[in-house]
């Protein structure tokens, strides 16, 4: 049984891996993604956690996480088809200038 | 759940050898049917089809030339447009290849084997999701489509894999939908429950859920990519669709994962609304007892569903060279508009007559 | 034994596959990565008895969420020899992200190594795992999490008419297209 | 003996097959590049860019899959339970169902389905 913790600090580092995608790239697209990676370190802290403390409870939360993550993709790409159909670009650089 | 779940090694050597004879009669598929899709036309059509292929004065049907053209395939020259992405169209068939393989591992053949004192099932991966896992490691085919298209960097490939991408996915609710009604009824995923749940006659799929087996039939088509949905490839639109690029043993394998593609949902078919290896009026039991042999009995059973499946093999062929193809905007109102509003109501309608049941 | 080597392998792909994901240069091969990365993670759940969850992960997350990905990135006109021409993060950012993933890896690996890392969780409690949890989760879904069940179709609702809606709207001039 | 064994052998055998199966061609076949046999098959239409218009249709049908696939797991989940949930579930799922149908109303009356 492999214990709990090396779950945590597998999630640990999945997540800052999601972070730092997040600050590097400057692309909508990979945002996006990194975010996916970001949700599903917390998966993953859920499912170990629900498996060590003997209840489903965290595996019903990764069930509306992942219904999340689908509502969230679908409207983040519409959102980066309608900016790339109106600017042409998905650098958010660019889209930053876009305030006020 | 880990590997320290009692013994593993023999287990796992009886699956590997499992898998290994099914795969040596999978890689006999393609062989067979391209033969019999050429030779069922011809004979609708009254012409001959390849005939003389054959050994020495035997002609055999022309049975051995697709034996000739696989060979011939083999030793074709490749040749990868320079523009190509070299990673992802290397990996593209592979990736159609292994989800086949996994569908096929999982769906059980037939009744328990009784060799040397142990039982051998007649599958090779059963897990607590049952079907499910059929469902989910079919949605990944998608990707062999999808990137093979976009790693050829060719307009008609990306427009065809483009096609059938969205085609697979619209479909796949309406195969999911058609499916809820099956675990309504027999209360279970797992495949060996539903055909045990199929022994009476009346108890089989097509009488309890016909309007699921009508859905099923449709999505069976339109997953595979074949007649009457067949224009992701259609050849006087876009020359071959998302594997034009693809020549020699690629495109051997892209055929290899059609076939054994076709084969799983016939085997499926057969299995959800035929009773799989049931047959009528004569329960497995009473097989056993007039044959006085088990072994034979789950025989007798395999070469059942084997029959029923290739039934539904025929008909792939049949309706290919019966039903002229779809435009695709009729493809898409028919996947969105009908099927899935359809699949909902049967879903209700089968919940509502057996709650009122209970 | 076997399992903590499975799972030492697995983890290792994951991190591999994840750093592969932010780290490419075209955006087709990255969620290639992503998706093996998915397939992976459930790999882990199903080898903590979380099946169920596995199978919606490769059918949902794999299967769905990624292709919609794909067609988002080729419908950017992404072609294999193309890569992202602007817009890539400065000096700083990447001084800074380095940094946080040394940082990380520095802690988790003194956190592997030292025997005094442990929770309040009382770790390795048998799992109720009767071999088919699925029956207990829709159970547990569809009593006690009620609520929040019905309340996930609203937000599908309100994601299915928010794309539908901003993908549609057509832009005021169809230009700027490099 | 773990269930997910021989999936795991599955997935390395068709992996390594199929890797085998698509480099033979290169030991087993001629091997005689040139320029124009490795342009892409266009007709004779020259030219390596894919940049197509592609129709932001094809994401419209990829978004409603994804939610469509979402509502298909609740009602697996619901279907294996619901000889124990009875009329309650019945309900429960209804509502659900009643919910998203607004928003296939939606989706058909939008337009986001008419392919032309």
């Amino acid at each position: 049984m492999v214990p709990v913790e090396h779950y945590f600090v597998l999630a640990l580092i999945l997540f800052t891996i999601g972070v730092v995608g997040l600050v590097v790239r400057r692309h909508l697209i990979f945002v996006l993604m990194s975010i996916e990676l970001m949700l599903n370190a917390v998966n993953l802290v859920f499912i170990a956690a629900s498996r060590a403390l003997g209840t489903l409870d965290g595996q019903i939360m990764v069930f509306f996480v992942i219904t999340v993550a689908a509502c969230e993709a679908a409207v983040g790409l519409a959102m980066v088809i309608s900016l790339y159909r109106r600017y042409g670009t998905i650098a958010t650089d660019f889209l930053r200038t876009l305030r006020g | 759940m880990g590997l320290d779940q009692g013994p593993w090694l023999m287990p796992l050597a009886i699956s590997i050898v499992k898998f290994m004879v099914l795969f040596v009669v999978l890689l006999q598929l393609p062989p067979i049917l391209i033969w019999l899709e050429r030779r069922a036309p011809a004979l609708m059509q009254r012409r001959r089809g390849p005939n003389r292929v054959g050994l020495f004065k035997w002609r055999l049907w022309g049975l051995l030339q697709t034996l000739a053209d696989a060979i011939k395939l083999i030793f074709k020259e490749e040749s990868v447009p320079a523009s190509a992405h070299k990673l992802l169209f290397q990996l593209a068939p592979v990736l159609g290849l292994i989800p086949a393989l996994l569908v096929m591992a999982s769906i059980p053949l037939g009744p328990d084997l009784l060799i040397a004192g142990q039982r051998i099932s007649l599958n090779i991966v059963r897990l607590n999701i049952g079907f499910l896992f059929i469902l989910a490691i079919s949605s990944i085919a998608v990707y062999s489509v999808t990137l093979s298209g976009w790693a050829s960097n060719n307009k008609f490939a990306l427009l065809g894999s483009m096609r059938a991408s969205a085609q697979m996915i619209s479909y796949e609710i309406s195969l999911g939908l058609s499916l809820v009604p099956m675990v309504l009824i027999y209360g279970s995923f797992d495949l060996y429950d539903i055909v045990n749940g199929q022994v009476q006659l009346w108890a089989w799929g097509i009488f309890l859920a016909p309007l699921s087996f009508v859905l099923f039939l449709i999505c069976m088509f339109a997953e595979t990519n074949r007649a009457p949905f067949d224009l992701a490839e259609g050849e006087s639109e876009l020359v071959a669709g998302f594997h034009v690029e693809f020549g020699s043993t690629k495109f051997a394998l892209f055929y290899l994962s059609e076939y054994i593609n076709m084969f799983a949902l016939s085997l499926l078919c057969a299995i959800f609304f035929f009773g799989g290896w049931q047959i009528p009026f004569v329960s497995h039991e009473q097989l056993q007892q007039l044959l006085a042999s088990q072994n034979l009995a789950s025989l007798c059973g395999l070469a059942v569903l084997l029959i029923k499946a290739a039934f539904f093999m025929w008909l792939y062929i049949w309706v290919r060279w019966t039903i002229p193809r779809f435009r695709y905007d009729q493809l898409m109102t028919l996947g969105w508009k009908f099927m899935l509003p359809l699949g909902l109501v049967n879903v209700m309608v089968t919940a509502l007559v057996l709650t009122t049941r209970f | 034994m076997e399992t903590l080597a499975i799972f030492y392998t697995l983890a290792a792909l994951v991190i591999l596959c994840s750093l592969m994901v932010i780290t490419l240069r075209n955006a087709v091969t990255s969620a290639v990565f992503l998706i093996a990365d998915l397939f992976l993670l459930a790999a882990l759940y199903a080898q903590m008895g979380a099946d169920f969850i596995a199978g919606i992960q490769v059918l949902v997350y794999a299967g769905a969420i990624v292709v919609l990905f794909l067609f988002v990135i080729m419908l950017l006109n992404y072609t294999p020899g193309h890569r992202e021409e602007q817009g890539e993060g400065g000096h700083l950012e990447r001084a800074f992200g380095a940094g946080l993933l040394a940082l990380v890896a520095g802690l988790s690996v003194v956190l592997a190594c030292s025997s005094k890392f442990s929770l309040v969780l009382p770790h390795a409690f048998p799992f109720a795992d009767s071999g088919d949890n699925t029956y207990q989760l829709g159970v547990a879904l569809f009593e006690k999490y009620l609520w929040p069940f019905e309340l996930s179709s609203l937000l599908i609702l309100l994601a299915i008419v928010a794309s539908i809606f901003i993908a549609k709207k057509k832009p005021p001039y169809e230009g700027k297209r490099q | 003996m773990n269930p997910y064994l021989p999936v795991l052998f599955i997935f390395v055998f068709g992996a390594v097959f199929g890797t085998i199966m698509s480099l033979l061609a290169k030991f087993l076949g001629p091997r005689k590049a040139s320029a124009v046999k490795q342009q892409v098959f266009e007709c004779g239409v020259s030219g390596d860019d894919t940049r197509v218009r592609m129709s932001v249709k094809f994401y419209m049908t990829a978004i409603l899959f994804i939610l469509f696939d979402i509502e298909t797991i609740f009602l697996f989940l619901w279907a294996r339970t619901f000889q124990t949930l009875g009329w309650f579930g019945f309900g429960e799922i209804m509502v659900f169902m009643a919910i998203l149908l607004v928003g296939y109303i939606y989706v058909v009356k939008s337009g986001a389905l008419e392919w032309d």
